[in-house]
């Protein structure tokens, strides 16, 4: 923020609300926890764990790409229908095998994001609309492509995807995993981690400063769109079906929800995976709680609302959109 | 592009059309004098479809085909459809828009029972029949639209209960996975199942019940998530086949044998009959969505001025593991 | 009048303020001077009710004032024009100018042609003739900054605070701004004038005020004060060894290389700012661009530096043509832009000190797009080191720096991606006599390490000082140009008086 | 007096005049750009469909369109602060079953209530963005969770749907015409005419600029930044409720699965009518034309007949990729 800005009254705090904007997500995590153990049956058990982390590595995946799109001042709308194009193009190729029939369904993601980045990147086309587009455009493509019905898949390969194991974790936790420790990598270590967020922090300055603009904004919506693709290849294969119409839906406001209570301000200029991943466990708890109480839908929204607004409230980073 | 073997998809051709229950509503009484319209030749007239959600499932795939072939056998050319992509706002104003574009009849597909309103005065002072097909219009018959063809949901919910009281005998504990809250279809199968079991089976408990938004994602999410809290759950009882196909792999993923956890579900598409010759499922309520020929059928009597009922309720089947085998070829 | 006793104000890690106290009489003008991020502008948003205080209490005509915010304090009649220009650039200049005291017609509703006539008379009394319905952003900064005035002293204010008003200024835009001041001085207003520029303070301050790291070191009548004295209590070295140093300037002791131009510029035109303005610079050499606000030179250094849309014109960096429009292609060639807007095109508040130094140089710092933090430590520690940054650590936020501070930070990440030609737009605004000297001393030294420099200062003196040679630009068209004894304030400004052919 | 000498030695202004004009008409076509592309719409529409250009079916798109409209206009107050209220798709389903709801208690109440309770819920939202400082996206997302949830109570998870009696005052209301058109049109238009007013004619419209262009300056320059928001998003919140109520009159019942998605259909609505989602720009005869733009591609999509459901959602992505391409271009929205 500017001189001017930190002008503005903010909450000033000592230490501990220092660390919780630094730390709020882990500590509501862990309450949440703790709150469980103590009221929910069967919760300290490894296949309550298991359900937990499965149900929650797609959106982690989702959530990684969006934070680096945010990280630029931008937002990536149209994730859920790529999940949905991906899994619409599985079963299309998978007469050729897992393999290709996946490969197919990355470069629908690439594709997406190309289309996605070209509209933010050289038309200047403000993310938010930009990315609706293929929002709504993108599910219809998949139904067109799925036409329009569920369809199941057998293909061994895929499935072990969804259902196999390495060392006791779940594949989908794993894929989850690495792929953070990449993304987390492409932050810290390399020069477009450095330049995204510099672009997001300030676009004239970047420009000025002779930074690739444009082709960092395209590559960053490419990479949103594939990890998204990515869920959705997951996604279909612990479904054991591809169904276009539901899969992902309301994915982009879960993802979005995840990177802003993991701290990483939606004003661009700074990207924590991290917390961002954090976040995404945070609503997954939440969520899961819910259901266990048997909740009704009315209440359980209410709730999640308030929990959402509490943990933004701790992990508050700077203020804006 | 190259597919994996061919997927056990129905939904086409008219195999197992709808077979009219013995007309449950009063006797056929409403006639286009009654009605106050003039007659017209279906094949030359626009006659208007609308449909209210994406044909993104089995049973609204089924729906629209079987509208759309019949009309074709019918010869009738003018047959306009238009989609209200699951917002009410939007089925609205594409029903006024087909009057506007000059339908003499319109067959809608509601998406939500209430709230029809404006396209009700809109029809009614140009004397266009209306019939609603799967789900009722609240409003009066033979009046504010002609008549109503499709299931009962309430009924549906009803002998589902039955199926899962016989799957349970008498007692035991059962999950419900509800479809998206706020839905009548919802409502209704919900109603008709509670109210059963309340009546016939006291020994059956609703320990669990929560919304999975008639998908199969959620219903597998929902169902995981049941497992670990509710392990001594017995029997899941999904408002649609394609939560009880989520539920049916989230017990797989579990670890579960078939028939561990009865399900019993509402639909009768193909893959969750087929479900049920292997074991997962123990039983489906049908609930036929091919309304073509009766829809057309009741028009065609309707403007030649011969008398129609009120409401046509149509005769459901049952799918278990007696004649599951043979029907799953007529299945949708 | 206004009374500040006591201010202490912390933030996180410094303590910007100790124990300030400021009391001014009616029409005094009081000078308030000291370093970068000695804590003036933080004094000023204190009185004003930017910041609440930790301590201390600030009194107006006797009695305690707790300024809620900037707002409350106007109603009161302290008005101030903040550093970074606190205008709206997307809103119309009229707009701007009049925000909250609109002239109003029946309803309460906003009467627009009065609005407009009164905004363009006000101004017209500040030497700004513009169409006062275009957006405050298509005015460059000196007119901005004019507006800021206009906009603080058109309300009967009762205390005037100008945080480095005439950073921005040209000379004559100076003399219209004094005019004002002593038109304020004579209405028994009292004025507390911020400035790096001792001149001006010599010319109209009464009273001063010096602050040292947050505490007040002297207090007193600027006239008993000598020059030299003043630096010396602004610096903290004693007298002898500032006048040793000298107080600043160029040593221009560089001997522009005789070998052909590094930076070739023909006919750079683009509609309505620039047509055809032509230059060159060689290795070692520094030129300076002339002219009055609005003249062109920012939009001539944008344009070789590839970020203003051209209409024609090519520019070639050691005989090698630069594509047009890039401004990667620009830096990748040489070519280095220390922008004239440090807020908005200059830092990234965001990130801390250390990745906004490292920002421009990534890729040199980075092996296949890997960087390299050993490397970028090794760099951002030489340049905090060399250029004197005031921070507390490489990793703090960019942000709370002070302004002259935020300036090095920038000057630094040039500096690191080792450019051929240095494009500097007003590389002084708003730095301290101390750190002023330090940039000037550092352009010398690039241009002796053979770097091309072109200077563009709206302080006349600098500009003659610095430069070799001085093209002087009018409605963006190359009017003029100076070398060696011609070379003179008056020299420049007669340029820019006289018509063109 | 060295002002004089100022004067007119000042800059020869003629370029900057030039770069007025410019300015001015860039303007213009910012503000404009979305009714250009809906003339055009209209024109192409009209020709190549005979059953488009008909009073009835144009009624029904003004009638349709008016209640996005209404939420629409909000909407701009909020995005013009720099801000985003994702809320107002459950605000107006919730407005809609409040009303249905309170009309046993008359009429007065039935528009009373959702007002009330939906001014409420953006009163929250305000206080929350501007005291709090939390981010609007963020905040309006928990709303759009709150007033779902809030409806679903209400309406026992959606089990129950009220009924506005019909010929009550509320239903005639919402369902009456007048010179052919329904009345919640002219209604519409009223609001959009006080909206343009409140926006550009008052100090009110001046702070939301403000806030938007330059937020810290803006507080500076002595804007109430807190205030303005607040109201701005109790604006959005009580719109949006009317809107609600009315439509749930004009369907004579509160429809419980209302309002789902409607908050990005409107957020684009606002955006292709040229106002810019950072903040600073924008106006409301854009917004109108947006919506209207909207409804218009809707229609036509309808018109081009069967089209499969999948095939209309590929179609109106385009669509909307097209026109915001071109509003982009006509309006440049970024500037170096
Ligand atoms: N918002 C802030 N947060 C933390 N530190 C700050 C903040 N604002 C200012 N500071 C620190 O307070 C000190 C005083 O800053 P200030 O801007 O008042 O200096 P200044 O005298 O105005 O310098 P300059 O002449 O460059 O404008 C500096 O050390 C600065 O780093
Ligand atoms: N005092 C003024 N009166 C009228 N227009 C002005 C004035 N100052 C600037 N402008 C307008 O702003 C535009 C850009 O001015 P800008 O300040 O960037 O040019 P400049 O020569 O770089 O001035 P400086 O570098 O001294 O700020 C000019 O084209 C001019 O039209
Ligand atoms: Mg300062
Ligand atoms: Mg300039």
């Amino acid at each position: 923020m500017n001189e001017t800005a930190v002008a503005l009254p903010r909450p000033t705090g000592g230490r501990i609300l220092a660390w919780l904007q630094n730390y709020g997500v882990y500590a509501a995590i862990a309450a949440l926890v703790v709150v469980n153990i103590a009221i929910t049956p069967h919760f300290l058990t490894v296949e309550n764990l298991r359900t937990q982390l499965v149900q929650v590595a797609p959106v982690v995946i989702v959530s990684l790409g969006m934070a680096l799109v945010i990280g630029t001042e931008g937002v990536d709308l149209s994730v859920g229908s790529v999940m949905a194009l991906a899994t619409a193009l599985l079963p299309l190729y998978l007469g050729y095998g897992a393999g290709p029939a996946i490969l197919v369904a990355l470069l629908g993601g690439v594709a997406v994001g190309l289309v996605n980045g070209s509209l933010v990147a050289f038309v200047n086309v403000q993310p938010i609309v930009a990315t609706l587009c293929l929002f709504v455009g993108g599910r219809g493509l998949a139904l067109v492509l799925a036409g329009g019905r569920l369809k199941d898949v057998h293909d061994v390969t895929l499935l072990n995807l969804g259902s196999s194991s390495v060392a006791g974790v779940p594949l989908p936790v794993v894929v989850a995993g690495a792929l953070t420790l990449v993304v987390t990598g492409v932050v810290r270590r390399t020069t477009f981690g450095r330049q995204l967020v510099a672009i997001g922090g300030n676009r004239t300055a970047s420009v000025l400063s002779g930074l690739p603009v444009r082709r960092v904004l395209l590559l960053v919506y490419v990479l949103s769109g594939v990890l998204a693709a990515v869920a959705g290849v997951l996604a279909t294969a612990r479904l054991q079906a591809s169904d276009p119409s539901s899969l992902g839906l309301l994915m982009e406001l879960s993802a979005i929800t995840a990177v802003v209570v993991g701290g990483t301000p939606l004003t661009g200029g700074r990207v924590r995976v991290l917390g961002t991943v954090a976040g995404a466990l945070l609503i997954q708890l939440v969520r899961a709680t819910l259901i266990k109480h048997n909740l009704p839908d009315s209440v359980a929204q209410m709730v999640q609302a308030v929990i959402i607004l509490a943990a933004v409230y701790a992990a508050r980073g700077g203020s804006g959109r | 592009a190259k597919s994996e073997k061919d997927q056990p998809t129905g939904g086409g051709g008219a195999q197992a059309g709808q077979v009219v229950q013995s007309p449950s509503g009063s006797a056929p009484s409403c006639t286009l004098s009654k009605f106050g319209g003039t007659k017209f030749d279906p094949k030359t007239a626009v006659v208007g479809f609308s449909q209210s959600e994406k044909e993104a499932n089995p049973f609204r795939i089924a729906e629209t085909q079987s509208i759309k072939a019949e009309a074709k056998q019918e010869g009738i050319a003018g047959l306009r459809v238009t989609n209200g992509q699951s917002q009410f706002s939007k089925q609205i104003s594409d029903v006024q828009q087909l009057i506007a574009q000059g339908a003499k009849a319109l067959v809608i597909a509601p998406l939500n029972s209430d709230g029809w309103e404006p396209v009700l005065q809109q029809a009614t002072a140009k004397h266009i029949p209306i019939i609603t097909v799967d789900r009722k219009i609240n409003a009066t018959a033979c009046k504010d639209y002609v008549t109503f063809i499709g299931s009962d949901f309430y009924q549906q919910g009803k002998r589902a209960a039955d199926q899962m009281i016989k799957a349970l005998n008498g007692k035991g504990k059962v999950a419900i996975l509800l479809g998206s809250s706020g839905n009548n279809v919802t409502t209704e199968r919900t109603n008709g199942f509670k109210e059963e079991i309340a009546k016939q089976a006291p020994g059956i408990q609703i320990t669990f019940e929560q919304t999975g938004d008639f998908a199969r994602e959620k219903g597998q999410q929902v169902t995981e998530q049941m497992i670990q809290s509710h392990p001594d759950v017995g029997a899941i009882y999904a408002e649609n086949d394609e939560m009880a196909l989520g539920a049916v792999t989230a017990l797989k993923g579990a670890g579960k044998k078939a028939g561990d956890v009865k399900i019993v579900s509402v639909d009768g598409t193909r893959n969750a009959v087929t479900q049920i010759v292997s074991g997962w499922i123990y039983a489906v309520v049908e609930s036929n969505p091919r309304f073509g020929p009766l829809a057309f059928q009741t028009l065609t009597k309707f403007v030649n001025g011969e008398p129609i009922p009120d409401k046509v309720i149509i005769s459901d089947r049952e799918y278990d593991s007696s004649n599951a085998e043979q029907s799953v070829a007529s299945a949708y | 009048m206004l009374d500040a006793r006591d201010i202490v104000k912390r933030f996180t890690g410094v303590l910007a303020l100790d124990r300030v106290s400021l009391s001014l009489r009616p029409g005094e003008v009081h000078a308030l001077v000291g370093e970068n991020g000695a804590g003036k502008s933080t004094l000023i948003k204190v009185i004003t009710g930017v910041y609440r205080p930790d301590d201390g209490e600030v009194r107006l005509a006797g009695r305690p004032a707790r300024f809620t915010g900037p707002l409350d304090a106007g109603r009161a009649g302290v008005q101030a024009v903040h550093q970074e220009i606190g205008l709206v650039p997307d809103l119309s200049v009229a707009r701007n100018l009049l925000l909250g005291r609109e002239p109003r017609r029946a309803f309460g509703l906003l009467d627009a042609r009065r609005m407009h006539e009164t905004a363009a008379r006000t101004l017209a009394a500040y030497g700004v003739r513009v169409d006062v319905r275009l957006p405050l952003r298509s005015l460059g900064v000196g007119a901005q900054q004019m507006v800021a005035l206009a906009r603080a002293v058109s309300v009967d204010a009762r205390v005037v605070i100008m945080d480095e008003p005439t950073s921005s200024l040209e000379p004559r835009e100076v003399d219209t701004l004094f005019g004002v001041i002593d038109r304020l001085r004579d209405q028994g207003i009292a004025v507390v004038y911020v400035s790096h520029r001792l001149d001006e303070l010599y010319r109209i301050c009464d009273g001063v005020t010096v602050l040292r790291d947050g505490r007040v070191v002297h207090q007193g009548t600027l006239a008993d004060l000598n020059r030299i004295h003043l630096v010396s209590l602004m610096l903290g070295r004693d007298v002898a060894q500032v006048r040793a140093e000298g107080v600043t300037r160029f040593s221009g002791a560089h001997e522009a290389s005789a070998g052909p131009p590094v930076l070739e510029a023909y006919g750079l035109s683009s509609r309505h700012l620039l047509d055809g303005v032509s230059l060159t610079v060689r290795p070692r050499e520094v030129v300076g661009l002339g002219g009055l606000l609005g003249a062109g030179r920012t939009e001539t250094a944008k344009a070789i530096a590839g970020v203003l849309p051209l209409d024609a014109g090519r520019v070639t960096v050691a005989g090698l043509r630069v594509r047009r429009g890039s401004a990667t292609a620009a830096v990748r060639a040489g070519i280095a832009l220390l922008p004239e807007d440090r807020k908005a095109e200059g830092i990234v508040p965001t990130l801390s000190v250390r990745d906004n130094i490292a920002l421009a140089a990534l890729p040199r710092l980075a092996r296949g797009g890997l960087v390299s933090d050993a490397r970028i430590d090794r760099i951002v520690d030489t340049f905090m080191k060399r250029l004197r940054i005031k921070a507390t650590g490489p990793h703090q936020p960019v942000a709370e720096l002070s302004g002259g501070n935020q300036q090095k930070v920038l000057l630094a990440r040039w500096m690191a991606t080792e450019p051929k030609v240095l494009l500097l737009d007003e590389p002084t605004r708003g730095i301290d006599v101390g750190a002023k000297a330090e940039v000037q001393a550092l352009v010398d030294e690039l241009a002796e390490a053979g770097l091309a420099v072109l200077l563009i200062s709206s302080d006349l003196e600098e500009l003659v000082e610095g430069s070799d040679r001085v093209v002087v630009l009018k409605n963006g068209a190359v009017v003029g140009e100076l070398i060696g004894d011609e070379l003179t304030e008056e020299g420049v400004m007669t340029t820019i008086a006289a018509e063109v052919q | 007096m060295t002002t004089e000498q100022a004067a007119t030695d000042a800059p020869v202004t003629h370029d900057t005049y030039a770069l007025g004009r410019r300015d001015r008409v860039f303007g213009l076509i910012q503000r404009h750009g979305a009714t250009a592309v809906l003339v055009l719409l209209l024109a192409v529409g009209s020709l190549s469909f005979s059953r488009f250009p008909t009073t009835e079916n144009l009624g029904d798109i003004a009638i349709t369109s008016s209640f996005p409209a209404m939420v629409a206009l909000g909407m701009t107050f909020v995005i013009i602060t720099g801000g985003i209220d994702l809320s107002v798709g459950s605000v107006f389903a919730l407005g809609g079953v409040l009303a249905a709801y309170a009309v046993r208690w008359g009429t007065a109440a039935g528009l009373l209530v959702p007002l009330a309770v939906c001014g409420a819920i953006g009163l929250v939202q305000g206080l929350l963005i501007a005291r709090v400082r939390l981010a609007p996206f963020i905040v309006t997302l928990a709303g759009l969770l709150g007033a779902r949830g809030l409806l679903l109570s209400i309406s026992h998870e959606g089990a129950t749907t009220y009924l506005i009696p019909h010929g009550s005052l509320l239903a005639r209301l919402g369902q009456g015409r007048l010179f052919g058109l329904g009345q919640p049109v002219y209604l519409t238009l009223a609001l959009f005419v006080i909206g343009a007013v409140l926006l550009q004619r008052t100090g009110f419209g001046q702070a939301v600029y403000a806030i938007g262009g330059a937020e810290d300056a803006a507080a500076l320059m002595g804007v109430r930044v807190a205030r303005t928001k607040i109201i701005v998003y109790v604006l959005s919140g009580t719109l949006a409720g009317l809107s609600g109520a009315l439509n749930a009159a004009r369907l004579s019942s509160g429809v419980t699965i209302l309002g789902t998605g409607m908050e990005l259909d409107v957020i684009a609505a606002v955006v292709i009518g040229g106002t810019l989602l950072t903040g600073g720009a924008g106006s409301v005869s854009g917004t109108i034309a947006g919506v209207l733009l909207l409804g218009v591609i809707q229609n036509l999509i309808n018109q081009i007949g069967d089209l499969s459901s999948s095939y209309q959602q590929v179609v109106s992505g385009a669509f909307l990729a097209v026109v915001v391409v071109v509003q982009t271009y006509l309006s440049r929205a970024r500037r170096l």
